[in-house]
C-alpha cells in the first residue's frame, strides 16, 4: 500500500497486468524508451521489454487499427494517444471497427482493447492539448468510456477496462495527473465498469461530475456544508454505458440535480444525463437540472483557459439556483 | 555518403494475352492438379457472380459488387496462402475467400443484409470486410504485429484496390510494415477504376507497386491475369514474410469488367472500346486457353464444371434464400460480450415490441 | 418554378450557386464525371468544367482538409463525403481546423466551406451505409450542422450554407432523395440558418424531429389530428446552432414534447434539446419529454434495418404516454 | 510494356561540416547581401529562442520548441519564397516565419497562449501553426489547389518532420500533388527525433524524401544545415512549381539540438555523444565559417549583429510582457463571423461574470 498520484496508479495498473497476463501489450508514441510524455508508461520496457512496449511512428489512425488487428488475434492492447486532442485521426478505426467488430462477425472476432488518452484543460498546454470530447465517444454503440478522478479508481478501473473484452477509451484527467496522491492497494483488483460512485453522501442535491471537475465538485459540496446545504456527489466514472439506476435514485431523494463537465455544453454528456434524469424523475424533480459546464466554444489558449473552466464559485451559483426554486 | 538512392520495382508476366507462355513456366506448371483446381475456383467464383447479380436485379439481395476481371487474382491469394496465415480480404475478393473456406451461403448472407455472413466457421481468423475503404490495411499490420509478438512463422495477405492506395491507412500501414517488419503482403488489385476515378486522377505514380518504397518494402508488378506470375510473386513474398524477412507490395494489374456495384452503370464514365479491350485480356478465359494447350484441358471437362458450379452456386441460393432473418434483438446482443445493464430496457422494449409482430 | 425531389433540389442549388459565384468549386469522390454516387453533382463538369468540379483521390481526410486549404483562399468549397459512414477519416481536419480556423487567427482566415454527406440509413445499403451521426458534429464549437427534410429546404438551406462564411456540415436524408416531389423556384433565394421550420402548427404536443424522420413524424401527426390530438411539427433543420427559442416557444403552448430521431438515443442531439427544454420549460411542462429514437446499438444490416427505425407506431405510442400524463 | 521501374532520389550538399566549400559553389555564393541577411535572421533566430526557452524557465511563457539546429532550413525557406506564395509551417520554422513578417512580439503571443500571436499583420494568407502534427500538409495541397484552379504562377511551402512523414495526412497530400500537378513543395526536416523516437524507428524507408516517390513527386535529399544546398534545390523546386511543372518533397537533414519542447528532457533517451557529433556539422556556426573564410565576417560584425538581435529580442519580449490578455468574452467572438443568437446568453453571463471581477 503506497501513496500514489493519478497517473502513477495508471503505471501501477500497467504493470499488473502486464505481469500477469503476456497478452497485454502496450504501444503508442513514445511510449517504450521515453516512458510516455507524462511518464504513465515509464518502467514498462524495461521490465517487459520492447515487443510487449512499442514506440509506433506518428500516426493516430494506425495506432487505432493496429490495435484492432492486434486484439482481433487475442491481444490486449492499451493503446496511447499523446493527448485527446490528437485522437480525432483515429476516430474511423475506433468507430467503424474498434466498436463493431463483434456485432459484424457475430461474435467471431472481437477487440480486448483499451484506448488511452491524458483529457481536459488546466495544464496551460497548447491548443489541441485540452480537450474534453468523451461525448463524441459515449455516442457511439460498442464503446465503453471511462474516466476515473482519483488514484484508487484510475487504478481499478484501468485494470477493469484491460479485462473487459469489448473495446473501452479510458480518459485520464490530466490536469488531476498529479493533484493528490492516496495510498493504492497494489493487489490487482478491478473496480466495477457500468457503475458510477458515490463520494458524499447528501439529501438537498445530488452534484454529478467526472473526471477533473471532481475536485471543484467535491470542494463545491464542502462549502455547500458550511452553509448547511447536504450535497450528494456522484462520480459518473463509467460516461458509457451509463449507470442511470444510482443517478436516478439519488435524485428521486434530493429532488434537485447540478451536473457539471469540462466539456462544451451543447450535446455534452451533461445533456444526455439531464435527458434521461428529466424524464424518468419527471415527478421527482423540485427543480431543472442544471448545468455547469464550459462554453459552446473553442477552449482558449491558456491565458484565458480558466475562464473556460467551470469554477467551484459557478457550482455554488447553480445549486443557488435549483435550491431557491 | 551518398549522393543518389536508387530504387526500383520489377514487373513480372509469364503468360500473353492469350494464356500463351512468353518464357520458360515455372515449376508450379507441372503441378497438375493444382492449375486445374485453379481453375475451377475461376470459374465458380464467376457462376457465383453471375447469380448474385441476377438475385440482386430481382430483389433477392442488396448492393453487390462484381468479382467478373478479379478471379484469377483472388484465386491465387487463396493458394498461396497457408491455413494459418490470416486473409484481409476488400469487398472484390470472393475467389480468396472461397478458398480461405468462407461457404457461399456465407457470402449471399453478406450481401443479403445479413450479419451472420461474417460469422464464418471455416476461417475463423480472417478479418470481415472493412467497408471503409483502406481500413483493413492497419488490422492487418495489427494482425502481422501480433504473429512478430508471437514469434509466429505466419502471415498476413491484406487486400485492396488502386483506389484503396490513395489513403493514408494503406499508406501508414506501409510504413510501419517496414519499420517493424512485419509479416504482412500487400496485394493492390488495379483495376484501372475507383467507380468512376481512374487510376490516371488517382495518382501521379506510375505504379501503385512504388508506394512500397515510402515504407521501404519491395514493390511488385504482376500481370494479375496471369496465374504463373502472380503465384511466383506472392508465393516468394509470403515465404519471404513467414521467415522473418518482412512484408511486401504486390501490385496486380487487371480491370474491372463490370460496373463497381450494381448500384453503379460504368458506361456513364468508361468506353466500351477500353471494355472491349479489357475483355481480350482477362484472366478466367486465358487460364482456360493455357489449360487447352497444355492438353489438361477439353470442352467436356468444361461443359461437367460449368455444371458442377451451377449446382453449388444453386444450392447455396436455396439455403440463403430459405434462412430466416435473424430476431430483431439480434441486433442488440453482439455488441458487447454481455449486454449492459444500461441496454436492458431497450431490448426489452425491442422484443416486446416484435413480440407482439412489430408496431407498424 | 419545377417539381423536383429533394437530390434534384441538392443539383439546382449546387448549379446556382456556381453559374453566381466563380468561387464556389466541388469536389469529392466521383463528383466530375459521374456527377456523385446518388447523382446530385450531375451535370456540374460539363458545366462548369473540371477546374471547379473536381474528382479527388479516394481519401476522405485528404478532401476534408484540402477544402481547408482552398477556402482559406477564399473559395467556397463544397465537398462530398460519399455517404456519412465515411466521414470519419476527414473529423480530424473538420475538428481541429474547419471550425477552429476562424478562431485561431482571430478573423485573419477563415473557411466558408461546406461538407456535405447523405445520410440515414433505410435504402438497403451495405454496413456503414445507414449512419446517422449528427451529434458527433453539433459538439463541436464552430461548425454548423444543417438538414433539410424537404426539396424546397434542400434548395434554400444548401444556398444559405454555401453563402455561409463559416463551416456547415450539409447532411442529406438519402431516404428521402427522392421520397417526394416538390416545387422549387430556382431563383436563389436562400433559406435562414440556425432556425427551426414549424412545418404544422398544433396546441396539444410539439412534435420535434430533422431529416428523413420528418416524414413520420408528419404521418403521425395526421394520425393523430384523426384522434382529435393537434400536434405541432417542428423541422429542427438547423441542428447547430440550435434554435432553443421557437422549441421553447411551442413547448411552452403545448406542455408536451416528443423527440424523433434516427440516430441512436445515447448522447444523440434529442439529449440536448431535451434537456435543454426540461430546464427551460420546467415549469410549462406537464408531462415528461420522451425521445423516439434509434436504439443504442449498431444500425442493423438491412434485413433489420426497419426493426431500428423509428416509425410511426412509436410516435403515437410515445404521444399516449405523455398525453396520458 | 516494362520489366522495371526506376526510381531515384538525389542528394545534394556543398559545404563540409566545417563550411568548408566541397565543390565549386553556385552564383548565390556571389549575393553577399543576401548570404549576409540569411546569416543575420539565423542569429536572430537563435537569439531569439534562447530568450524564450529562458522566459517558460522562469513562467514567463508556454510550452515552447526550441529551433536550435533548424535555423537553416527555415532562413532558406523564408529567403526563397516569393511575397506572394504561402508558407504552411510547423512549429519549428519560427527562422522562416520571421522572414515572411510574424513579428518576434506574436511570436510570443502565440507561446505564450494568446491567440492573436497567429493575427499576423504581415503575410496575411500564410498558415498558422497545425499542432495537430502533418495535418498542415492536406491545407497546403488545398492551398495549392487554389492557386491552380485560379492560374496563379504562386507556389506553397509545406514544412513538417521525420515523424510527420509517417502520417497519412503527408501521404495523401503527396498524392494529390501528383495526380492534380500542384505548386507544392513539402519540406521535411528530418531532425532524426520525432521526441523519443528515433528516425531508424520511425520508417523502413532509407530516406523520407523518397516518400515523394509514392505520389510520383520528385524528391531530394539536401544536407540541412548547407545553405547553399538548400538554397538551389528549394529555388529550382519553386520555380518549377511557380511554372505549372509540379510539386516536390525535399528533405532536409539536420538534427534537434535541443530538447524536444521544453516540457521534454531528451537525456532520458538519446546519448551526449550523439548530440555532440551534432553540434560539429551545425548550420549557424557553419555558415558562420563560411563567412569568415569568404572574407565577409569578422569578430566585430559578429559582436554588432549579436547586440543588435538582442536588443530586438528584447523589444518585442517587453511588448510581449506588457501585453493585457483579451477579454475572456473574446473566446467566443471569432467562431463565427457573426456571434449566433444560441450563443448571446453564452456570451453574456461570461461577460457578466468578468464584469465583477470573475466568480471563483
Ligand atoms: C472510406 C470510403 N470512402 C468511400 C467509399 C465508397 N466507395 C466504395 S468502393 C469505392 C471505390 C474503391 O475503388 P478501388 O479501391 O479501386 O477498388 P475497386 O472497387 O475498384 O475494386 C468507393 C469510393 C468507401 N467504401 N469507403
Ligand atoms: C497528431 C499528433 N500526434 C501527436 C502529437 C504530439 N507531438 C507533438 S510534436 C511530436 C513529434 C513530431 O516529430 P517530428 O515530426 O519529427 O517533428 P520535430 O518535433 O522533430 O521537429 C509529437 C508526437 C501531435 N502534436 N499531433
Ligand atoms: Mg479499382
Ligand atoms: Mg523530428
Amino acid at each position: 500500500m503506497s501513496d500514489v498520484t493519478l497517473v502513477e496508479a495508471v503505471n501501477m495498473a500497467l504493470a499488473w497486468e502486464m505481469a500477469h497476463d503476456e497478452d497485454v501489450v502496450v504501444l503508442g508514441e513514445d511510449v517504450a524508451t521515453n516512458g510516455g510524455v507524462f511518464r504513465a508508461t515509464v518502467g514498462l520496457k524495461d521490465r517487459f521489454g520492447y515487443k510487449r512496449v512499442m514506440d509506433t511512428p506518428l500516426a493516430e489512425n494506425l495506432i487505432a487499427g493496429t490495435a484492432v488487428g492486434m486484439a482481433v488475434q487475442g491481444l490486449k492492447p492499451v493503446a496511447e494517444f499523446q493527448f485527446m486532442g490528437f485522437i480525432y485521426a483515429g476516430m474511423d478505426q475506433i468507430i467503424c471497427h474498434a466498436a463493431r467488430m463483434r456485432n459484424r462477425t457475430r461474435g467471431r472476432l472481437h477487440c480486448p482493447l483499451v484506448y488511452r488518452a491524458p483529457f481536459g484543460g488546466g495544464i496551460h498546454a497548447p491548443e489541441h492539448h485540452s480537450e474534453s470530447t468523451e461525448a463524441l465517444f459515449a455516442h457511439i454503440p460498442g464503446l465503453r468510456v471511462v474516466i476515473p478522478s482519483s488514484p484508487q479508481r484510475a487504478y481499478g478501473l484501468l485494470l477493469a477496462s484491460i479485462r473487459d473484452p469489448d473495446p473501452v477509451i479510458f480518459l485520464e484527467p490530466k490536469r488531476i495527473y498529479r493533484a493528490v496522491t492516496q495510498a493504492v492497494d497494489d493487489n490487482g483488483e478491478a473496480l466495477p465498469l457500468d457503475t458510477c460512485f458515490t463520494l458524499r453522501e447528501g439529501d438537498d442535491v445530488t452534484l454529478i461530475s467526472w473526471g477533473a471537475s471532481i475536485m471543484e465538485t467535491l470542494e463545491a459540496a464542502v462549502r455547500l456544508a458550511e452553509q448547511g446545504v447536504s450535497a450528494e456527489v456522484i462520480d459518473v466514472a463509467s460516461i458509457s454505458p451509463l449507470d442511470r439506476e444510482t443517478l436516478l435514485c439519488s435524485v428521486a431523494k434530493t429532488g434537485r440535480a447540478v451536473i457539471v463537465h469540462e466539456a462544451c455544453r451543447n450535446g455534452g454528456v451533461g445533456a444526455e444525463i439531464a435527458a434521461s434524469l428529466a424524464e424518468a424523475a419527471f415527478l421527482d424533480l423540485q427543480a431543472p437540472i442544471v448545468r455547469v459546464t464550459g462554453y459552446d466554444t473553442v477552449m482558449p489558449y491558456y491565458r484565458n483557459e480558466q475562464a473556460y473552466l467551470p469554477q467551484v464559485a459557478d457550482i455554488l451559483h447553480a445549486v443557488e439556483q435549483v435550491i431557491a426554486l | 555518403m551518398k549522393d543518389r538512392y536508387d530504387f526500383h520495382v520489377d514487373r513480372v508476366r509469364y503468360l500473353d494475352d492469350h494464356g500463351v507462355p512468353l518464357d520458360t513456366l515455372p515449376d508450379l506448371a507441372n503441378h497438375h492438379d493444382r492449375l486445374l483446381a485453379a481453375y475451377a475456383n475461376m470459374v465458380l467464383t464467376r457462376t457465383f457472380d453471375n447469380k448474385v447479380i441476377a438475385l440482386q436485379r430481382t430483389g433477392q439481395c442488396g448492393t453487390y459488387p462484381s468479382v467478373l476481371g478479379h478471379e484469377v487474382i483472388g484465386t491465387v491469394i487463396g493458394q498461396c496462402m497457408a491455413k494459418s496465415d490470416v486473409l484481409v480480404p476488400y469487398y472484390r475478393d470472393q475467389a480468396a475467400q472461397i478458398q480461405r473456406g468462407v461457404t457461399l451461403t456465407e457470402l449471399l448472407l453478406y450481401w443479403g443484409g445479413d450479419e451472420r455472413g461474417s460469422a464464418w466457421a471455416h476461417c475463423p481468423q480472417d478479418l470481415p470486410i472493412a467497408v471503409p475503404i483502406a481500413t483493413q490495411c492497419c488490422h492487418a499490420v495489427g494482425v502481422a504485429s501480433a504473429m512478430r509478438i508471437r514469434e509466429q512463422h505466419r502471415a498476413v495477405v491484406c487486400c485492396l484496390g488502386d483506389g484503396a492506395s490513395s489513403k493514408g491507412d494503406f499508406l501508414e500501414s506501409v510504413n510501419l510494415a517496414g519499420a517493424w517488419h512485419l509479416p504482412v503482403v500487400f496485394v493492390a488489385s488495379n483495376n484501372q477504376w475507383a467507380i468512376s476515378t481512374p487510376r490516371s486522377l488517382q495518382s501521379g505514380a506510375e505504379t501503385i507497386a512504388q508506394k512500397a518504397i515510402s515504407g521501404g518494402l519491395p514493390g511488385h508488378v504482376v500481370d494479375g491475369n496471369d496465374y504463373f506470375a502472380l503465384t511466383e510473386v506472392l508465393t516468394q513474398a509470403l515465404e519471404r514474410a513467414r521467415a522473418g524477412k518482412g512484408g511486401a507490395v504486390i501490385e496486380a494489374e487487371t480491370y474491372r469488367l463490370g460496373d463497381h456495384t450494381t448500384a453503379d452503370d460504368a458506361t456513364r464514365y468508361r468506353s466500351a472500346e477500353e471494355l472491349k479491350r479489357a475483355w481480350e485480356r482477362e484472366g478466367v478465359k486465358r487460364m482456360q486457353n493455357y489449360l487447352h494447350q497444355a492438353g489438361l484441358w477439353n470442352a467436356e471437362k468444361e461443359q461437367k464444371l460449368q455444371s458442377e458450379c451451377k449446382g453449388f452456386v444453386e444450392t447455396a441460393v436455396k439455403a440463403y434464400l430459405a434462412s430466416e432473418p435473424e430476431p430483431p434483438t439480434a441486433m442488440m446482443d453482439f455488441l458487447f460480450e454481455t449486454l449492459p445493464a444500461a441496454l436492458q430496457g431497450q431490448r426489452e422494449r425491442l422484443a416486446e415490441k416484435y413480440r407482439q409482430g412489430g408496431v407498424s
